[in-house]
């Protein structure tokens, strides 16, 4: 393992173990601002919004939708790929980048994980409301029952119950395992009341000790070692919802990959943008520090000429397939009536990460922060052009459409995210959004007191 | 919790609990156990802590995981109710492959999980009495194990001169 | 370790008794089986009984007098103290002594819903005869009898004229509340409920409280409820929408027993769609009348229930039987596919109909038990039918190469074989 | 109210309702098939109750834990199995419309039609008109009994108020008319002939809405004989129609289709179509060559094409003016065919008609493929007389008008004459059915009852015989008319006895072997039809001699060419509502239009070229007089013509059809005194609103793709395979990396011969009909979410402006390697040991996956709660009421209702394969060929389709899937379909 002679800080600012503890616990131990309550009620309206309009299509039918005879799954999909997508970044930064050995990322991989969670569970909101009969959602499950029947292992979206309900455990559990000691810190500061009750019985008595601390270490790269094929394997598989299909547009072998390096790239737009805001609010600009941004920064511009190259790369192998369908599908996604999606999708994409090869805008928190927006919006326009552009024209042209979007749909989307920030708001009131242990040690990196072993490597 | 006394060494820092370690080890002390309030790096090899078996637990249990997976989807399609799907064959292996994957990789996480908790004896607990509420913040602490107080403070305090501590006790 | 003290030993056998009583409750619970259809059964009754009551009531009051037989006075009476309704009452169910007799007509005569089958007119069924009738025309069943069966047990009643318009005026009663439910039985839903509170409260001992110092009881009470409510979850689930062993009261006391048991009727003879057409068809009027135009007394039942078949043939208004065997629309399901086709017998789904007084579902009807049947019965290969489309099972099985061929092995188990 | 069918207990509370009058008859009411001679009183309460006594019929119910009664009947009926369909030989008769059909009754419900394949008129075949009519019956809008003055009434008050005032009227002299249109049926001339008698000065006037007056005055004139004639398409090698849709509207197409399309074997025979036309009419979509012109030309290309033959058959000149078109290629290949060609015109002018008929003579056609033996009596009316008559009405000269079946106050283009006459009568009497635009406004309504509920007989054509009979009893108080006016003219015979009386007398002897009237009667009955054959034939002579022939080139008037910027307008019937009788039928206002797949109303066609003129777009609303109307841009539609279909925009024929399009009636006229189904106009207004179309296909190019192949016929000829050489490729290259599953046993299979199939939609309906096919309406379909299982593609090819057409009907393929299963979670589509598709309702949680993964998209979502059959309340969207009470006896008890969410699809009726099964086996036998019979396949007019099993060898299936114009849709995508294309062949031949 190589290391850089000279390393930058990884925190900025003199720190004692003392002062990152009581900087970091302080949202939970002090009185919310304003702000907070605004972004809780807005994001709380949000939701209701959203809930109302789940009411709504449960309770009128799929028919409240755009979708038709053509387009079977339009914005209901692509939301949910965008969410599942978006909780790619934090198992990628807890798993990944802790084998990798990437220090820095000690700081921001709790909030990133917390994001996980809840952008999953957004996501896992779409495939149940978007069944037609959402109250028979259990016919899923391979379950033993009187009709002797269990479920079909060949669809795609059985892997994907299966992947879903997987990664969201694995991450669930692999968060709060990094939570216990936190949640321990947390437990021993507040000094009584229910709240200490809570998260004494939340701490699982945890009290530090070396063998403790030994297992954890171990099953947390273990947990890593397992959680990094998983990342990789959930948006495969949801890549496979479209990839084993028939339809032309989606009937390619490099979605897999494709998808992978998609989902990374708008789930570190997703850190960037909660980061941005969060080190802001809470005078978290010590730990999630400028080359934190920089840093991730660098993985935007990496995975977004990934995805830029997957496009090209569909582009041309459409042309060298000569299948006619496919070189259609591909030709009406760039110049059909749905042309400003895809130029949507190429310009927030691929255009616009590639200006963070510059460095200034690179280490611009302003822009950063507008930028990961723009890759937002521009991710779930991949997962629309993906999605409805390849229905709404398919093999028999009698059956071409056009697909128009209803209030409820967006309301959807819109509820989804007042169900994230809701989430995360709520989060950072309760949980540390910064690893307090791990931060810890890596305190001194960049000191001179440098330890040359890694944790659990020996 | 067992009734043995111990004697405390605490520190503020990670630096003089490594010596502290080392010297304490090196004159044949029982160190019962070391708190921390971060994983300290090169504690492990200090105390000469084995690697921990969780993983071959997690091993284990994805094995059986996969077999489980695996077979239950053959059983299935090939036994309970064989269906014709798309004109597949009833035994399809690459059909089976991602949810063993995903099934293995459950089991294991799980498991690895549910070893740690127990071996850890950690578990959802009301009340908790820690041996001392810096630990979690920015103590460390040395608890030697002792029969008797009296005499091994002195030794101890003896052994750990020039290191320092904060407090013994 | 634990130290017992005396307070301590209550504590300790507290959850245990606790846990007899479920366990005991639970067999004597699933020991006098569904009490679900029981709830059913009760149900209809009552509606099926208020909707007419109401309207002939109506009638009642302003009709009564007009009924009524001038001999006597007595019979005109329609206003009644309270006093006089509980003496009615205590003669219905015969605790007042007449004499060296005690009469008590609820002894036959049910006032509740029952299980059982019981031959006689039940209070209800009697109060609504008499309804539009004078208390004069009740007095000639009571003291001048005229069946066979009446005859043996209304003997020699020493009722006066008085105690038989009380009597009625006091069946009136039934016209309106129709008749009360059997037993308060304890549902499965409280036991669940008591064996969750048991189950939280140990957990929650077991994690925070800790009353209980030894810790082998609260797992002892945590697995036994823990299991004892995934068994109950269970079951209830698997039930869910099922009726098996449904059993409700019909209008008529017809007993398959007496017809195809004892008579010996073929189950065709009145089913007689089930063979041509995909329902088996409950008899109409006219079936019932090929026999009972002759037949008017049974044995059991005198003439009051055969005459309800005439009298609705007379009156021509279809008797409204409760549907027992029932499956749901999505289900296509032919009589004459399996009755002709595949020559099943009745009993093979519908049990041992002989013997039932009262007939009850016998398979839950569910999918699974469709395939079972579907996998274990074997096709007949002698069919022209499938001598054309099965050449290979046919001579494979003349060839002695396999020794049947299952209905599931010629598409039984397929989907759309059923579902369409 | 809509839980009917759920229950029986809802029964249980209706009757108590009714105890307080009870009928005797009660259960009479199936008697009444047994019992041929009674026509029973019973209301429509007797009728619910007869369809609620079978518990078997009544499985369409939900899951529900409440208790439920089985009822049965007090007496059963002889000849009714609950739970066993009956079939009803019968006819269809709907003004000028006719279908010898079976009617199938389940439980006493008739829920389908079928044609009657022994008819010597249709063969078979239906209409999707014939195919709807039966939800007609289920109409609540129906008239429910007699009124006065819009009240409810008796039969007996009103009976005899009339009674005396036709009678005071006969007394006093006055005149009494009654108004029909073209009455074929024998017995009904019959009684009306005894009506007149009776009623001294009546007069009875025939009128048509669509007329052909013009064709009759011009028979009348050439042949002497005022009759349509007997067009035999089957017998000519060459068609030319100059504006005649005889595949879709004209005089009796299902006839016409059976005929034509016998003709359309490549592998044997195969005639040439010649349209000329100017809006794209499902007749001209199907021509081997279609030469677009404005109707004002249709005389002058007639003339030349006279001039021609005239020229070669008898060496004489014609004056002709310059033709606008080329018609020496016409000309030529009808002396080409002389005697084995049809020249036929849709025009209502008679001089064109004349000219026809002067044309068809040269080429010796009379006789040949224009037969008199057993003309066509379905159009009889003359113009003429209803114009006479409306004046008459406003001068006041008539006292009493009986209308029935016959709508002027709609129709009719000078309508308000009419009514303003219609003030001016002292009795007016309707006898039609349903509500309509006259019976509003006339005094007593005496309401008919369903062709389905009554006795009739019917003769189509001349000689050609065949018997209505009831498959229910009346569902309201109704009372066919012929019953009413036996009943006004005094006699005391129903009009089943006196038919039965008439047939005997009159038609009996036509059959010499049968003398027993009961047997005769019973036997015709059976099969619905008597066709004694044509033995007494009367031949026209077939070479008149031009002195005798009463016409003449030069008398011929040419209307000046309007200037170029003058629009024509061609008003036309859509094949779907025809004049707009069925208008209340929301299938047939579902139905999409075979060329334009619009439904749910009317549009201004106009060219692409003279949109881009005006600068039109699809949807502008128009301004045309008073009327607003949309535009469709329609290629294929003539320059300088606008296309506007009749039949639309009713205001008066109940829920459904009220305002659905734009009346147009007002803007015909006449010329000659008969109605010109053309107009014109001088300019166009544009409005400056948008219309949204329901329209279920938007793209109108194949793109390339080989989705309906084609060749000519010399290629075919040359090779079988002509336009299907991928299908050799494909069968070689596609390989499946798995052992391909066979089906030993069935393998259930169709073809569908595109040759034949002529797009006309009878397939969709019967469809929808046999599979309980919800009905959406107009918003829905326009959202893209119509709910049709079977579907009629439709694309164009060649030039945007004069564009043909093919039609591909498209159903699930039933693919062996169905991508669909490969991805629904649930396992809820899989395939069955026979080859099938299926689909479990029950089982489906509706990911709409499987309808992404059809590369055929065929599958059905029910977006909404359509059907009332689902878990969920208050969610319901059944803006046509078909989940009412009554709408709901169509649907078929064998086919489950899907709840909403579900996704739904053509299961190749396996209803009807299952019960076939049954029956051979019961039987102890193989089945027949043929034996299974689709909903689609058994009524298709041009017998395009056939469904059988593949494995068996001898089947007309296997002859066609193994000939050289086999191919599967898609097939390089390898999903195996089992329905199988026949490549479409045209002839080009000149």
């Amino acid at each position: 393992m190589l290391q850089s002679p000279i390393r930058t800080p990884l925190i900025e600012g003199s720190k004692t173990y003392r002062s990152i503890t009581s900087d970091i616990l302080s949202p939970m131990m002090n009185k919310a601002g304003k702000f907070w309550y605004l972004g809780m009620t807005i994001s709380s309206l949000a939701m209701l919004f959203g809930v109302f309009m789940i009411f709504w299509t449960v309770w009128q039918g799929i028919g409240t939708w755009g979708e038709n005879r053509t387009v079977g799954w339009a914005f209901e999909i692509t939301t949910f790929v965008w969410w599942i997508g978006i909780g790619h970044a934090g198992t990628f930064i807890s798993a990944i980048l802790l084998l990798f050995r990437q220090k820095w990322r000690n700081s921001i991989n709790r909030s990133a994980e917390a994001m996980t969670i809840f952008a999953v569970i957004c996501a896992a909101l779409f495939p149940l409301i978007h069944l037609g009969r959402p109250l028979l959602t259990f016919f899923i499950f391979p379950y033993p029952n009187t009709r002797g029947l269990w479920v079909n292992f060949n669809s795609p979206l059985v892997w994907d119950v299966f992947a879903i309900s997987t990664y969201f455990t694995i991450s669930l559990v692999f968060w709060y395992v990094g939570l216990i000691p936190d949640i321990g810190t947390l437990r021993d500061k507040i000094k009584k009341g229910l709240k200490k009750n809570i998260y004494n019985f939340l701490s699982f008595g945890w009290k530090g000790s070396a063998r403790d601390w030994h297992r954890h270490e171990i099953t947390s790269i273990m947990l890593a070692a397992i959680a990094t094929p998983l990342v990789l394997s959930v948006h495969s598989i949801v890549s496979m919802d479209f990839a084993s299909s028939i339809v032309p547009g989606w009937h390619t072998t490099i979605f897999p990959p494709y998808f992978v390096a998609g989902a990374i790239f708008s789930g570190f737009a997703m850190v960037q943008t909660l980061l941005i805001i969060t080190r802001k609010a809470m005078g978290l600009e010590d730990f999630i520090t400028a080359s934190h941004i920089e840093n991730m920064n660098k993985i935007l511009i990496a995975t977004g000429s990934i995805v830029g190259l997957a496009y090209i790369t569909e582009m041309f192998m459409a042309w060298y397939s000569g299948v006619e369908y496919e070189h259609y599908a591909f030709m009406n996604r760039a110049t059909g009536p749905y042309w400003w999606a895809y130029m949507i999708m190429i310009g927030c994409n691929v255009v616009s990460s590639q200006l963070l090869w510059i460095k200034k805008l690179r280490k611009s928190l302003a822009f950063t922060f507008f930028l990961s927006i723009v890759i937002n919006i521009g991710m779930w326009f991949e997962r629309f052009v993906i999605i409805v552009t390849s229905l709404h024209r398919d093999y028999l042209t009698s059956s071409w459409t056009m697909y128009k979007p209803t209030i409820v749909e967006f309301g959807l989307l819109i509820g989804t995210l007042g169900i994230f920030f809701t989430a995360f708001l709520l989060f950072i009131r309760i949980f540390p959004v910064i690893s307090i242990s791990e931060v810890k040690s890596i305190l001194k990196i960049g000191d001179k007191h440098q330890h040359k072993s890694d944790p659990g490597h020996e | 919790m067992n009734n043995r006394s111990y004697i405390s060494i605490s520190f503020d820092d990670e630096v003089p609990l490594l010596e502290a370690v080392k010297k304490l080890r090196d004159n044949k002390e029982k160190i019962a156990d070391v708190l921390s309030p971060f994983p300290v790096h090169g504690l492990d090899e200090a105390l000469s802590i084995k690697r921990s078996r969780i993983p071959i637990v997690g091993f284990i249990f994805g094995a059986l995981g996969a077999i489980l997976a695996f077979g239950f989807q053959a059983w299935v399609f090939t036994v309970s109710y064989p269906l014709i799907i798309g004109g597949k064959p009833f035994f399809s292996v690459p059909t089976f492959v991602p949810i063993t994957f995903e099934v293995t990789v459950l089991f294991a996480g799980l498991s690895m999980v549910a070893a740690l908790l127990i071996r850890s004896h950690l578990k959802p607990e009301i009340k908790f009495t820690p041996v001392d509420e810096r630990i979690t913040d920015d103590r460390f602490v040395i608890l030697v194990d002792t029969p008797d107080e009296e005499i091994n403070l002195k030794r101890i305090t003896s052994i750990l001169t020039g290191i320092n501590t904060v407090e013994i006790r | 370790m634990c130290k017992y003290s005396h307070e301590g030993k209550i504590k300790c056998l507290l959850p245990l008794i606790l846990l007899f009583f479920i366990v005991f409750l639970a067999l004597s619970n699933s020991l006098q089986a569904q009490n679900t259809t029981k709830a059913q059964v009760t149900d209809t009754s009552k509606v099926q009984h208020k909707d007419t009551t109401k309207a002939q009531l109506a009638d009642t009051s302003n009709d009564t007098l007009k009924h009524q037989l001038p001999d006597s006075l007595i019979y005109k009476k329609i206003i009644f103290t309270t006093e006089e309704f509980i003496r009615g009452e205590r003669l219905f169910y015969g605790l007042v002594y007449l004499g060296d007799q005690l009469v008590n007509c609820a002894a036959c005569h049910n006032t509740t819903v029952s299980d059982t089958l019981n031959w006689n007119p039940d209070a209800l069924e009697i109060s609504i005869k008499y309804l539009n009738k004078s208390a004069y025309d009740l007095s000639k069943v009571l003291l001048r009898p005229i069946g066979k069966t009446m005859k043996l047990v209304h003997k020699e009643f020493k009722l006066t004229a008085e105690d038989i318009v009380l009597i009625k005026a006091y069946m009136n009663k039934f016209e309106t509340i129709g008749l009360k439910q059997s037993k308060p039985v304890i549902t499965n839903l409280l036991l669940l409920i008591i064996a969750f509170i048991l189950f939280l409260v140990a957990t929650t001992d077991l994690i925070i409280k800790k009353i209980f110092k030894n810790r082998r009881i609260t797992w002892a009470v945590i697995t036994v409820t823990g299991v004892f409510i995934t068994w109950i979850l269970a079951v209830n689930a698997i039930a869910f929408g099922r009726s098996k062993g449904y059993a409700p009261a019909q209008p008529i006391k017809f007993s398959h027993a007496v017809h195809a048991g004892q008579n010996k009727t073929d189950c065709n003879y009145c089913h007689y769609t089930a063979k041509i057409s995909k329902t088996a068809g409950i008899p109409p009027g006219s079936i019932c009348l090929n026999c009972h135009f002759l037949v008017r007394n049974g044995t059991r039942s005198g003439t009051a229930e055969i005459a309800k078949v005439l009298g609705a043939i007379d009156q021509n208004k279809p008797v409204q039987w409760v549907r027992i065997y029932r499956l749901p629309d999505f289900v296509f399901f032919s009589h004459e596919q399996h009755v002709s086709a595949g020559g099943i017998n009745c009993e093979a789904c519908h049990g041992n109909v002989k013997e039932m007084n009262r007939l009850y579902q016998v398979p839950d009807l569910s999918m699974g038990w469709c395939i079972d049947c579907h996998k274990a019965r074997k096709v007949n290969l002698s069919n022209e039918y499938y001598k054309t489309y099965y050449p290979d099972f046919v001579s494979s099985f003349k060839a002695g190469k396999i020794d049947s061929v299952m209905i599931a092995s010629i598409g039984g188990k397929d989907c759309g074989k059923c579902h369409y | 109210m809509k839980k009917y069918w759920k229950d029986i207990e809802s029964l249980k509370s209706k009757k108590e309702v009714r105890s307080t009058e009870k009928k005797p008859e009660e259960n009479e009411l199936f008697a009444l098939l047994s019992d041929p001679g009674k026509i029973l009183p019973a209301s429509r309460r007797d009728f619910l109750k007869l369809c609620g006594f079978s518990i078997g019929a009544a499985a369409l119910a939900a899951c529900q834990s409440k208790v439920s009664k089985a009822v049965p009947y007090v007496i059963a009926p002889v000849e009714l199995t609950p739970g066993v369909a009956l079939y009803y030989a019968s006819s269809y008769i709907n003004g000028n419309d006719y279908c010898s059909i079976l009617v199938k009754t389940r439980d006493g419900r008739p829920i389908k039609i079928e044609g009657n394949p022994d008819s010597g008129v249709t063969r078979g075949g239906t209409s999707a008109r014939v195919q709807a009519s039966v939800l007609d019956l289920y109409d609540g809008g129906r008239l429910h009994g007699p009124m006065k003055d819009g009240i409810p009434s008796q039969w007996e008050l009103i009976d005899n108020e009339i009674i005396e005032k036709l009678n005071k009227i006969t007394e006093e002299k006055g005149t009494i008319v009654l108004l029909t249109p073209t009455i074929y049926s024998p017995s009904t001339e019959a009684v009306i002939s005894g009506f007149l008698k009776k009623f001294n000065g009546s007069e009875w006037v025939e009128y048509d809405a669509i007329s052909y007056s013009a064709m009759l005055e011009a028979n009348k004139i050439s042949f002497g004989k005022q009759v349509i004639p007997d067009y035999r398409f089957d017998k000519a090698d060459l068609v030319v129609s100059v504006g005649a849709d005889f595949l879709g509207t004209w005089l009796s197409p299902i006839e016409y289709t059976k005929q034509f399309s016998s003709r359309r074997d490549p592998e044997h025979d195969m005639n040439w179509l010649i349209q000329l036309e100017s809006n794209l009419s499902l007749t001209g979509s199907n021509a081997d060559k279609r030469i677009q012109i404005k109707p004002s030309q249709e005389t002058a290309i007639l003339l030349n094409i006279y001039k021609d033959i005239l020229r070669s058959v008898e060496n004489r000149n014609a004056n002709a003016p310059e033709s606008p078109v080329d018609v020496n290629e016409i000309s030529k290949k009808l002396l080409a065919s002389k005697g084995k060609s049809l020249l036929i015109s849709g025009s209502n002018s008679k001089q064109i008609q004349l000219l026809v008929n002067e044309i068809n003579r040269l080429l010796g056609n009379i006789g040949e493929t224009i037969l008199f033996n057993s003309y066509l009596r379905t159009h009889k009316a003359l113009d003429t007389s209803f114009k006479t008559l409306v004046k008459k009405m406003q001068k006041g000269a008539v006292n009493a008008l009986l209308v029935w079946n016959v709508n002027p106050a709609y129709t009719y283009f000078d309508r308000d004459a009419f009514t303003e006459g219609l003030k001016k009568v002292e009795l007016t009497v309707s006898l039609s059915g349903s509500p309509d635009e006259t019976n509003s406004s006339v005094k007593y309504l005496c309401p008919d009852s369903h062709y389905l509920e009554c006795w009739n007989d019917a003769e189509p054509k001349k000689g050609l015989f065949s018997l209505m009979q009831p498959a229910i009893n009346q569902i309201y108080d109704t009372r066919q008319m012929a019953d009413s006016l036996l009943k006004w003219t005094g006699s005391t015979t129903t009009f089943h006895d006196f038919m039965y009386g008439y047939w005997v007398e009159n038609l009996m002897k036509l059959e010499p072997a049968s003398h027993n009237p009961i047997t005769f009667f019973d036997s015709v009955l059976q099969k619905g039809i008597f066709e004694p054959g044509t033995s007494k034939t009367e031949i026209i002579e077939k070479h008149l001699t031009p002195g005798i022939l009463p016409f003449n080139s030069t008398s011929i008037k040419i209307s000046k060419g309007p200037t170029e910027k003058t629009l024509e307008i061609v008003f036309y019937e859509t094949v779907a509502l025809g004049e707009g009788r069925q208008a209340n039928n929301p299938w047939l206002q579902e139905l999409p239009d075979p060329v334009t797949r619009i439904c749910w109303d009317n549009y201004v066609s106009i060219s692409p070229a003279m949109a881009k003129e005006y600068d039109l777009k699809d949807c502008d609303v128009l301004k045309l007089g008073e009327t607003e109307i949309p535009v469709h841009i329609q290629p294929g539609q003539a320059y300088g013509t606008i296309g506007i279909a009749l039949g639309y925009g009713r205001l008066k024929c109940g829920k459904v059809g009220d305002r659905v399009g734009v009346d147009v009636w007002r803007m015909l006229s006449a010329e000659e005194g008969n109605i010109k189904n053309t107009g014109k106009l001088e300019k166009i207004e544009k409005t400056g609103k948008v219309y949204p179309f329901a329209q279920t296909q938007t793209h109108h190019s194949m793109e390339g793709r080989a989705f309906v192949r084609e060749a000519e016929l010399k290629e075919f000829r040359a090779n079988p395979a002509a336009g299907n050489e991928e299908h050799a490729y494909n069968l070689e290259h596609n390989k499946s990396l798995y052992k391909e599953r066979t089906y030993p046993h069935h393998h259930w299979g169709m073809a569908i011969d595109l040759s034949k199939c002529t797009g006309c939609g009878n397939c969709v309906i019967a469809c929808q009909a046999e599979n309980n096919v919800p009905v959406v309406g107009k918003e829905e379909v326009h959202r893209v979410h119509e709910m049709h299982w079977l579907r009629i593609d439709r694309y164009f090819t060649g030039e945007e402006d004069n564009p043909e057409v093919v039609f591909q009907p498209v159903l699930c393929q039933h693919c062996q390697n169905a991508p669909c299963e490969n991805v629904c979670p649930v396992a809820a589509t899989n395939h069955s040991s026979e080859g099938l598709n299926q689909m479990i309702y029950n089982r489906c949680f509706g990911t709409r996956y499987c309808n992404n993964n059809c590369p055929y998209k065929v599958r059905r979502f029910n977006w909404f709660n359509y059907s009332a059959a689902g878990t969920l309340t208050g969610n319901l969207r059944d803006k046509e009421e078909m989940t009412g009470d009554l709408r709901r006896m169509v649907l078929n008890p064998d086919v489950t209702i899907r709840a909403q969410g579900v996704i739904e699809k053509c299961s190749f009726c396996v209803q009807r394969i299952q019960a076939a099964k049954l029956k051979a086996k019961y039987e102890n036998r193989a089945l027949y060929d043929n034996e299974i019979q689709t909903a689609c396949s058994q009524s298709c007019p041009a017998n395009a389709i056939v469904f059988g099993d593949m494995n068996d060898k001898n089947s007309e299936l296997n002859r066609l899937i193994t000939s050289g114009r086999r191919y599967n849709l898609l097939e390089e995508l390898y999903t195996m379909p089992s329905v199988n294309y026949l490549t479409k062949i045209k002839n080009k031949i000149v």
